[in-house]
């Protein structure tokens, strides 16, 4: 086994197809690692949601607590 | 024990209607809706009518288009029509109902593709050699597209029942129905189309009709099978 | 009950935690493999007798294409035991699968239309593999679109994964009869990879990117459905453990 | 919900777990419905009253617990309960593209006793014209009109009947269950509108709440 091309020019010119090749192997590479992105992407838009969610919980329950220390003296 | 038995007389158990009689009201439905009848025959007219418009009033072009374009708009207008297969029932409670019944939806579905096909894939079939008239095409193809679009057009109505079934639920199915049913329609429109293209340059077309009967009788074996659960599914709703 | 049995066996969180021990190793190999079969089929591998250096395209567009129908049959078949056994986590797979199967669908029709050009003279020949494909790609859409329309989420995973059995049931029949309307209509072409007898020197560089994508597959679907698995179990304590524990 | 008569118990619900879209509705949901027996579902909106119809008449399977009709457990006894139901749900199954008396034929029903039915809910005369062209009241009594043909099945699954009736639909349709139940007949419904029914029992849903967890985003399920 051995390189089949003469230097790193011919390489990336591959008799004139090379633009044929380098899009094919560029396009694909790119498209698997969009797919390798969008979990970690989607998991912090989850922390994000989840965050929001806990602290309109969290002010909620505030609010609760505060209503019943208001009504007890009363 | 015997008490039970007593009272299960005395209180009767329901009777199951049977493929002949969802067949007869299905039938009866159809004709009382003639405008949904006439509208993929008028669409079907219509759009094959523009075609020389668009592509030109040529004999020789019309004649080669002819019967490919004949049956792209023969499966656009029982997709089309497609859509409220199932709708009425669904939004007035009668699928819920049928859905009940003891016997399997199997019977349902198929007596309601049966009255699909007999409303539009038989109607275009007969009124196929007309349009093959305008077009131009050559004479020995007319019975094969006849034949042709008389067993396609069933396969499509059965087919399209899945389609129908999987979106009743949502509020607007009409592009996501054609989506999902287009990419099934495929071996049909090959055969179909391959068959009327082989009467036409004199070859023996009887294998391509054999085919869409095979097709047919498949379709009529499994497609109702899915619609049906498709149906239970949609009813979860 | 049986049933109740087969909720915990797929039970999301079991899996959750049982994959993450996999994914580095997965991923290591899908590098190493991907890198190796790249370099091995750009630089190593000889020249094409025929098409020259545009078949190296092969690397890429075949096994794209492989993987891009076995993720069909990997998405029905989860959506198959999702359907008879009521599994949470098979439906989840199933959705993961859609996406990646659609993505590699493209990337083979992307690759089969750019290899056309120096081969064909020009970028789209309705070829009997390139035309499956395009139908597989539809069939893709129609299940993440369907997917997408209904509003219920256990609905639509139930009619998602009944039209993509549906769709299983056809592809076979879509196929042969687009390969018999291809050798109707164009009897004599140059097929991309007619390769009854492909010379070794060229094959084995194509195994071991074939083997790359199949890792690369593997994670990349065990890592959707764990992000899926996130977004359905919000709700539960050991998702929000999981997701505020990295922050 | 222990009711010690004579009369054998033909649908038994034990612990049963309802789950709808992920969260569940109710547990430990416990009672039996005898021959010659009503219960009337109670809860607020949204405490899965129509989910629990909808699964004991075998339309969603998302449930844990059993279900049993004369002793079979579903699924296996779903197909002999399913010979011995009527369900009248939100939408009452009535085909707008027939005539009233059409549908109530499509039911099983001889034309002379089909015409007595529409006749006891005041559809006299409205039996020749299409539901479609029938007002959402009259299509709804089209629906009940099954109630009143004669050889109805033993059980009757009812979801709100009463809505969108009169005082006097209201009336003679207590009377028809009250008929249905001396019949040996059962009855199981859901209502917002109290029901005038001699020896009517209640399930509330309310009291098979899930317990709240301590999280603010509920507890873990039993079956992630």
């Amino acid at each position: 086994m051995q390189f089949q091309f003469a230097n790193f020019a011919e390489f990336l010119a591959m008799d004139g197809h090379g633009i044929y090749v380098w899009v094919c192997f560029a396009a694909t590479f790119a498209a698997l690692a969009a797919l390798a992105l969008y979990p970690s992407l989607a998991r912090r838009r989850l922390q994000r949601e989840l965050h929001n969610q806990q602290r309109i919980a969290q002010r909620r329950r505030r609010a609760k607590t505060q209503q019943t220390d208001m009504e007890e003296p009363a | 024990m015997s008490l039970t038995d007593v009272q299960v007389q005395a209180v009767g158990a329901r009777e199951t209607p049977g493929f002949a009689a969802l067949f007869k009201i299905e039938m009866l439905l159809a004709l009382r809706k003639r405008a949904d009848i006439a509208n993929p025959l008028l669409f079907f007219v219509t759009v094959l009518a523009l075609l020389p418009l668009g592509v030109g009033p040529e004999p020789e072009l019309l004649a080669k288009m002819a019967p490919g374009m004949i049956w792209v708009m023969a499966l656009l207008a029982t997709m089309l029509s497609q859509e409220s297969l199932f709708r009425g029932d669904f939004e007035d409670g009668t699928l819920e109902q049928l859905a009940l019944l003891p016997q399997p939806l199997y019977f349902a579905v198929l007596a309601k593709s049966l009255v699909h096909w007999i409303a539009t894939g038989l109607p275009l079939a007969l009124l196929s050699p007309l349009l093959a008239l305008m077009l131009n095409l050559p004479t020995e193809g007319y019975l094969c597209l006849f034949v042709s679009l008389f067993l396609g057009t069933a396969s499509l109505s059965l087919i399209g029942a899945i389609g129908a079934a999987l979106t009743v639920a949502l509020r607007r199915p009409g592009l996501l129905l054609a989506l999902i049913v287009m990419p099934l329609y495929v071996p049909v429109l090959i055969f179909g189309t391959g068959a009327v293209q082989a009467a036409i340059d004199g070859y023996a077309y009887s294998a391509q009709l054999a085919i869409l009967a095979a097709l047919l009788a498949a379709a009529a074996a499994l497609a109702p099978l899915a619609a049906a659960g498709a149906i239970r599914i949609s009813l979860d709703n | 009950m049986a049933w109740q049995w087969f909720h915990r066996l797929g039970s999301p969180r079991w899996f959750y935690q049982k994959t993450s021990g996999w994914l580095p190793w997965l991923a290591l190999a899908s590098v190493i493999l991907l890198v190796t079969g790249s370099v091995w089929g750009l630089g190593f591998a000889p020249e094409d007798a025929k098409q020259g250096n545009s078949y190296r395209i092969i690397f890429i567009h075949v096994p794209a294409a492989f993987l891009a129908l076995a993720g069909y049959y990997i998405m029905a078949i989860s959506g198959a035991i999702g359907l008879i056994w009521k599994m949470k986590l098979s439906f989840a797979v199933m959705r993961a699968a859609a996406p990646i199967g659609a993505v590699l669908t493209f990337i083979s029709l992307f690759t089969g239309a750019v290899w056309g050009k120096p081969t064909w003279g020009t970028y789209w020949v309705w070829d009997a593999r390139i035309t499956s494909m395009l139908i597989l790609l539809f069939l893709y859409i129609g299940v993440m679109a369907l997917s997408h329309a209904v509003s219920r989420e256990q609905v639509a995973d139930k009619a998602s994964a009944l039209l993509a059995l549906v769709g299983t049931v056809n592809i076979p029949i879509i196929y042969k009869s687009v390969d018999w309307w291809f050798t109707l209509h164009q009897p004599a072409t140059i097929r991309l990879t007619e390769s009854s007898s492909i010379d070794p020197s060229m094959f084995y560089p194509l195994l071991v990117m074939i083997s790359g994508f199949y890792c690369t597959y593997a994670w990349t679907l065990l890592t959707h459905t764990r992000a899926l698995i996130l977004r359905r179990e919000m709700k539960t304590q050991w998702v929000q453990q999981e997701l505020a524990g990295e922050k | 919900m222990s009711v010690t008569t004579k009369s054998p118990v033909v649908l038994q619900v034990r612990d049963l777990a309802c789950e709808r879209d992920g969260r569940r509705l109710f547990e430990g949901l416990d009672f039996s419905l005898n021959a010659g027996g009503a219960i009337q579902i109670k809860g607020s909106n949204g405490a899965g009253k129509t989910t629990l119809l909808r699964t004991l008449i075998g339309s969603t399977s998302d449930f844990s617990g059993e279900i049993l009709w004369r002793d079979k457990p579903f699924p296996r006894g779903l197909r002999s309960m399913r010979e011995s139901l009527l369900y009248v749900g939100h939408r009452g199954g009535v085909r707008g593209g027939l005539t009233p008396l059409e549908n109530l034929t499509w039911y099983g029903a001889t034309e002379a006793s089909a015409m007595e039915a529409l006749d006891r809910l005041d559809l006299f005369g409205f039996e020749g014209s299409l539901c479609n062209s029938l007002s959402a009241g009259q299509n709804r009594r089209v629906a009940l009109a099954r109630l009143f043909l004669p050889q109805s099945p033993c059980l009757w699954i009812l979801d709100e009947p009463l809505t969108a009736l009169d005082v006097a639909g209201v009336a003679a349709l207590e009377k028809q269950m009250a008929n249905h139940l001396e019949n040996g007949g059962s009855l199981l419904l859901t209502s917002h509108q109290p029901l005038n029914l001699p020896g009517l029992n209640f399930v509330d849903l309310s009291d098979f709440l899930v317990e709240e967890s301590f999280s603010d985003m509920g507890g873990e399920h039993v079956f992630n």
